[in-house]
């Protein structure tokens, strides 16, 4: 665990992150074009989710898949309430306390690939059928999330927003959402082909994966700086709830993954996957079905503070509480 | 010069991820189109600054720029008032003037 | 407030592989320069939906922006109008206020 | 239709280098709020054409939008008119309808 | 030919096809940025160009290579007679029937580069100059489209348009045209440096070519999938035209190809590039050239339904016609 | 040094910097997508920051070190005095003639990072330090450039706008500039991380990195080809001068270089930074601080001018300066 904490803070990948987050606060003019930064994600998820399919392809179905799946989701779609509940008693607002409550239930695909990365780093090596839960734990939060709002917040336009949708309503946003398609759809890729058609697009996809990571930290460490030092909706208690909430949710997850049979790596893996919180997917999500919401809010809290908590402090810890009870 | 008609330029400002309910109300006002130009950079006095380089496009805004004959620009307006309000968009008509006015 | 006249805003909408011949005709019309603007994606009754984000690049557009005297406009507006039609593009005129019009 | 009053629409064509102090000069004169696009090509008899895929950016235009009252329109004009001189920005100011005009 | 078959259906690099053909079907959100896909073409065509050369600087020029020149810029100029014959007899008026004309006449560089790949991995190895014989193809096509479309399409606009130019006019704009350059340059510098000095840069162009060739496949299928379903002008006869021309245009290439004297493989590659369709290139130098002309049809044709049908069915089928001649 | 000279012009690189030049000579429609041009160019910068800090982390501190930052700072401040003095005497005004000399006592990153690469193929190979020493000739060069244009262009607009912008003032700007940020910050991180973390990160960094520098080149031809051309404000006097300064500048950071006791290779590369002008970092700085100067002059000569130069001519000349010195 100590070499867990050592090797994170001394890794590119987290230094990386470091630097971004100087330089905003240092006021530089650095920016990365973000057709580029959007370029990148796209290339992590589908290399995660072509890795994780070519795996599985291997070692075929492990016992722990189902318990993992089942897991992930019923956290996803569970930690929502317990959010709600903190926010409301912290007085913000139903409508808030909703949207906020869905980007905790759901995950950050960086985060999980940076705990992936750092974990493989110091011998603690999760599987690759992780990458199918994170895919799976993405959306059910949005549900619950748009729930609690539309029953505690007075407002029907959760329901209305949502199905007036060109395409209609928000099943189909849940389930053809951008990220959870290139994730379960290179899963699928990966599994078909398994490793011996993989050979010829590893060094793409498995050579340049932690070079092309760092980048993308480095983008994402200046946009949670300027996402924290710009909003002018973060208070004290917030930032408060924002470094709690991963550290409850990710023990949580770390128990339940211990309890379901997982191993100690995928056990801090779900800890990890429970822990972050979305700042992609489901912000658009809430813009679309909960717009009365103030996204400023909730980004601040998940990319300004949650983010960088847990790549610093959370992904270590949650390892650490992982050889605990493992 | 040919003949030139006034028609109404709508222009309306909308968060990039809300802009298929902007133009579903474009297409059921009978307007018979639109162009979409994207917003790299704003602020204001109430929420701050935001740039288009923030990968999470949370605060993406687009420009939507639509046409019209004063009947159908007035028939969008109405539809999309409350958005004004409820969603923070901006909707600014002016008149211009444009050759075979016929289309729009 | 320092003096202001009344100029020309012209604005056309077209293929921005057309751009070149758009160009050409503002440059004839001695109009003092233009400013073009890529268009994300727009719609409309008669073709559908389209964005830039169709690689060919076929459907792409923009919108070429120039100030001018009205004689000026005029004289652009004549020249273009052939291309109105034929070639789908659309052209407004509206009315602007700006600071040191000798300019245009 | 909602009720509607007649607002300012700036639009300020400068360096994109620039843009600081435009934007400084805006929250200075009170205006609620401005919106920056980016020009993607341009050209003009005095200067020749530039294309923003001149990757030093040392060419590169925004245009910046802003919806204001016609005071604070004017109070922006007149702080920004010598930058117009200078720099070679172009301000033009022309007259729309707005829904809910207490904004701005 | 059937491993051909087989090896082309479990293909990484068709298999993200159907994918992104998936996803658009599903209505999914998912897009590739616009300047990314822009890269990863500009990446693709200096590859093949950089490889095509750096093979000549080895092997030294072939006795095949005029006659696959001359074959190849043959059918580039004869092709578009052909198509626009049968386009008139299914009722497309002449301005269009000359501009999809000139679309099938020319090639589609990713079809090519798929078809290298797929055989190459099935033991069928063509010749680097292949990639030369490509670009030659890319625009003597767009000169029979448009002289068929002025000579029967009552215009001269495809006259003056041309000529009209800025740059001067239509010789001007085939000789070069973006795709042209790059992929001659490319060769040309291949050709120079050869062998010895391609090493430090092949990890770029080699080493990732493979990868990359997966995302803009994807690409290529949610493209491919929304021109096919949101154009409204597709009638079924265009479809079923689309699917006739690479059969036929393929199968006279293949033909071509062997009484001309190339090998199995060359032969099979010159008929993938005698059915492919330009969705490029000649789509931009129809804007200019003949502005009446309907984009949205020939797109329709040459992306919604020749390229699928060419990743997936062509491919194979001129690898086995090319085996059978051989 | 011979060897040196053919080396180079038979260089992918530099072959693909031609390709590009004569494409825009011909007036084709290439061209690179901005985003992903920026995109390359903060790669190359994190690139060569990383493996220079990586280096210093093995090597430690050279006795060269020092001496080295010392004569780079010196010439970034002095040569403006030099390059202002002459173009005053061809009757450049004072305000432009202190922007032009404010982007010859910068540097170029590509000019260094293709020297570096031209050189380590002929068997010169600088040290590490070199990327840290080139960070830091960067800025100084702005505070003379205004310093000159204010004192005998007998405007204070260099002061006031400097000062006048949010964030603070001319030396906030010089700080934070990205890429000083950019490279400063890799080098640390390189330094920090050494080169066993550094391994996993290589195949994006190291593998890639050739290839990369040529594809920019690429874009940096038909870049400094549209300029050269395009510019209405270009004089034969000025392209005389645009050409004389490398060459002396060059040898004057050759011959200090060689003073100071740095080695054949590092008293070459330091030549190359004298005699290489910025086109990126001092543009910026020189329109908001120096907004009367026009850029299309300062940019024809440093671009369309001095880096072809220093590219073709320049490097290898260098080259053999240090040899005959050293
Ligand atoms: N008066 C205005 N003129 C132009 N754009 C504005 C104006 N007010 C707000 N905006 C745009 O709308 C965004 C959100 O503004 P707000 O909803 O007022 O916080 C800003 O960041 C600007 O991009
Ligand atoms: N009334 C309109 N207002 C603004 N843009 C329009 C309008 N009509 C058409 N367009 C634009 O022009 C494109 C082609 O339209 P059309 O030629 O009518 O099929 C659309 O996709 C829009 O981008
Ligand atoms: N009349 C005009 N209308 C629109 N844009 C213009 C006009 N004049 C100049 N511009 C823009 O300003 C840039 C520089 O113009 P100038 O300062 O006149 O050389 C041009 O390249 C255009 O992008
Ligand atoms: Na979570
Ligand atoms: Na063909
Ligand atoms: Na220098």
């Amino acid at each position: 665990m100590e070499s867990t904490a050592m090797q994170t803070l001394t890794s590119p990948v987290v230094l990386f992150f470091v630097l971004g987050f100087l330089a905003a606060v240092v006021r530089s003019d650095l920016s990365i074009p973000e057709q580029f930064a959007k370029a990148m994600s796209i290339y992590l998820m589908i290399a995660i989710g072509l890795k994780g399919g070519v795996e599985i392809a291997q070692t075929g179905l492990d016992a722990q898949v189902l318990s993992a799946a089942a897991a992930g989701i019923g956290l996803s779609f569970l930690i929502p309430f317990a959010v709600f509940a903190v926010l409301r008693a912290v007085s913000t607002d139903a409508i808030n306390a909703g949207a906020i409550a869905a980007h905790y239930g759901s995950v950050s695909v960086v985060t999980f690939v940076t705990a992936v990365e750092l974990y493989r780093s110091s011998g603690l090596d999760s599987d690759g059928f992780m990458v199918g839960v994170m895919a799976l734990m993405e959306t059910p939060a949005i549900i619950t999330g748009l729930l609690l709002a539309r029953r505690f917040g007075g407002s029907d336009t959760a329901n209305t927003a949502a199905t007036s949708r060109p395409g209609g309503g928000l099943a189909h946003e849940v389930l053809t959402n951008a990220s959870v398609i290139l994730l379960l759809g290179a899963f699928a890729v990966g599994w078909i082909i398994g490793p011996a058609a993989y050979e010829p697009v590893s060094p793409l996809f498995t050579g340049l994966f932690k070079g092309v990571l760092c980048v993308f930290l480095l983008d994402m460490g200046l946009v949670a700086a300027r996402r924290l030092f710009e909003t002018r909706a973060l208070t004290a208690k917030l930032v408060a709830v924002a470094i709690g909430f991963p550290i409850v949710n990710g023990a949580i997850g770390v128990a339940i993954g211990t309890l379901v049979g997982l191993n100690v790596a995928n056990s801090a893996v779900l800890g990890v996957l429970a822990a972050s919180a979305s700042y992609i997917a489901v912000p658009a999500a809430m813009r679309l079905s909960l717009p009365e919401a103030n996204p400023g809010v909730s980004l601040a809290m998940s990319l300004g503070v949650t983010f960088p908590f847990n790549i610093v402090v959370g992904i270590p810890l949650f390892a650490a509480m992982a050889n605990m009870l493992g | 010069m040919p003949d030139t008609v006034t028609r109404k330029r709508l222009e309306i400002l909308a968060d990039t991820a809300l802009l298929p309910r902007v133009v579903e109300m474009i297409e059921r006002s009978g307007i018979s189109g639109y162009s979409i130009v994207r917003v790299a950079a704003g602020g204001s006095r109430a929420s701050g600054k935001w740039s288009s380089d923030d990968f999470t496009g949370a605060s993406a805004k687009s420009i939507v720029i639509a046409l019209a004959s004063a009947e159908k620009a007035e028939a969008l307006t109405t539809e999309i008032a409350p958005l004004l309000t409820s969603q923070g968009f901006l909707l600014t008509i002016g008149d211009v003037e444009v050759v075979r006015g016929e289309r729009f």
